[in-house]
């Protein structure tokens, strides 16, 4: 069986790529923001798994909108880095892993999961950014394979945050029925409040947040329970976004240990956290 | 058709002639007007996303907080400087 | 609420539409085929809903494998018939009903079922020759709006049969909600037993298909119980078609009344079956 | 590849010049040889679709019974005699 060793919660703005590829990281406006990556960044470097599973949503720039899939998965052995409008992010083209994409599909499928299925795929800032928040200098490549695990936040009707958890649930089983033992690292990215248009645009809901960085650890059937329109009243429009977390919180252990947390206002037009979860038993770690 | 500019190639045909380009995908008379116009609030009245959207204002070199200034009627800076501030937690 | 009113399965082997494109109805070689369908489309055509579902797959023509749906609904108010790489058939396009569309994605999704959206879908012959079963002369457009409902059924792991006979169900579920009182019916389409490729190209299996035509109407549960590889085994390989036959009956009643049934070997490769059901109760008829 | 054939003008161009329009969308070797040589087994054991392959067999006018010949290593002729006389009931 493969092991998840840990979860990362992240957001993925745009604006975080691009100051790290301007070479931003003591700017003042950017430093209090990487200052907060730093421990997370650190544990992180020790633990590299053999594969990660990265949770995120595309925005129109690896798949039209004309097709809109709620829940997909990359089985490809490459993922190309999209051309979002401006040329692509100067990072590395993500290698994949078909063997484990196709167990997992397999998996989900007859867990009554609906995937869509991916042979090819360009991926977004959201995927690339929370890469480059996890390995800020990547060099010739990403530190492990990674998986694209893609889900509908940008187009109404979103999955509900249930269904998110019970993905992230039967995500947990699938890994768990690996027959080889491997180790995983998973990432739920996305968040945290913010709102790109319309007259709440900028909108920023500090409280939530912060309750959402406590529950996602402790009590994250209470963020499943909350609809829709919760997050969306909550945390803006772009905030439901957040629900890409719980996939991650669902393959992990009922309990975990917090690592490290981070917050902070603004990224862009963003709030930005950062929650960083060891799913080993403390007797273990 | 903000999809396609996600290609260099037809980002310089886009350019060269907005109008013809328009045409060329079928865009409704009122959503070519919103983009000629680049009247941003209007292409998000009639339909379009706002990911799409911004694929044109990073053509025109617009940032995202340009167009949340758009979208609440502030100026840029006035934006910046709200979202410096901590963003907009009463709305 | 709209109510079900009829649930057809039917075969959608592309030459069948061939034979009637090409005005073959009293050839010798299909004349026997056409016959079967003639008490289904008598019936069919005083009772013509206010709005289709129809239940099919592509045949990469409409999609391409790159990307791999395994539950898809349109929302478009238009379809366009696909060239399948030899020019489109000479049957109209396909108007939708965005609103029960959406209405039907958004209590899909709501349901725990993970659809991916086409705003734009061109639809091939598993879409058209379903509808030319049911009406061999729609001169310049179909007898309603119909709404397509896209299963993989092409590309390993299909869903399986459960899990298409559940979609019915919440599809069921979702018809009954809608506010407006339409009609509806609903089509099944695919199979029977046939084998395109491989050593065992050219397969049927009377038996099997007889079985299914029994089970569909009073035991649909033994039929949602099959694995995929008991589909594979029994139907062979593109046989495996008839589990989107599973949605259309569980959007029906428990108790549905047979109208008429019709098997027929060969339509070129394929095993060809028809079977229509009245839901509504005796005494409404 | 063979998903582009839904084209008319593709079918054109493919057909003017085969090798170059295999190499256009990155074939390998073998995949080209398979699909130059028309060598249909191999195309699947390639790993091409059924419905791409049937692709190509439509455009040199080929049905799928031929195609069920190939597989089967018969004749058209008696593979389509086989499906009227019921199918094959007995793989
Ligand atoms: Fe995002
Ligand atoms: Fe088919």
């Amino acid at each position: 069986m493969s092991e998840v060793i840990w979860g990362l919660g992240t957001s993925h703005v745009p604006s975080i790529g691009a100051a790290m590829d301007r070479g931003l990281h003591d700017d003042p406006v950017w430093s209090k923001l990487f200052a907060g990556y730093q421990p997370a960044r650190e544990w992180l470097a020790d633990r590299t798994p053999d594969v990660a599973v990265l949770v995120y949503n595309d925005h129109a720039n690896g798949v039209d909108l004309d097709v809109v899939p709620t829940f997909g998965i990359g089985v490809a052995d490459r993922y190309a880095v999209a051309d979002e409008g401006f040329g692509r992010r100067a990072v590395p083209d993500v290698v994949g892993h078909p063997e484990l994409s196709f167990h997992l599909l397999q998996s989900l499928v007859d867990d009554g999961f609906d995937m869509t299925v991916f042979r090819e795929l360009d991926v977004d800032h959201g995927f690339t950014v929370p890469l480059s928040v996890w390995t800020p200098d990547p060099g010739d490549a990403w530190p492990c394979p990674v998986i694209p695990l893609m889900v509908n936040v940008i187009s109404y009707p979103q999955p509900t945050a249930a269904r998110c958890y019970a993905l992230g649930q039967a995500l947990g089983r699938a890994l768990a029925s690996y027959p080889e033992d491997i180790t995983v690292g998973i990432l739920g990215t996305g968040g945290m409040s913010h709102q790109l248009a319309g007259t709440r645009a900028g909108f920023i809901n500090p409280t939530f947040d912060h309750m959402f960085l406590d529950a996602i650890e402790v009590d994250p059937e209470k963020l499943a329970a909350l609809s829709r329109e919760d997050y969306i009243r909550e945390a803006g429009s772009e905030g439901i976004e957040l629900i890409m977390w719980l996939v991650m919180r669902g393959a992990m252990n009922a309990e975990v240990t917090k690592v490290h947390t981070a917050y902070h206002v603004p990224a862009s037009n963003t709030a930005a956290g950062l929650a960083l979860f060891d799913n080993r038993a403390p007797a273990r770690a | 058709m903000f999809m396609s500019l996600t290609r260099a190639q037809a980002r310089e045909e886009f350019l060269a002639d907005e109008s013809a380009y328009c045409d060329r995908f079928g865009l409704a008379e009122d959503q070519t007007t919103a983009v000629l116009r680049r009247d941003w609030q209007a292409m998000l009245d009639l339909g379009g996303s706002i990911f799409y959207v911004y694929k044109l204002a990073m053509m025109d070199g617009l940032s995202m907080q340009y167009l949340g200034g758009v979208f609440t009627g502030m100026t840029e800076a006035d934006f910046k400087a709200a979202m410096l501030a901590g963003g907009r937690t009463d709305v």
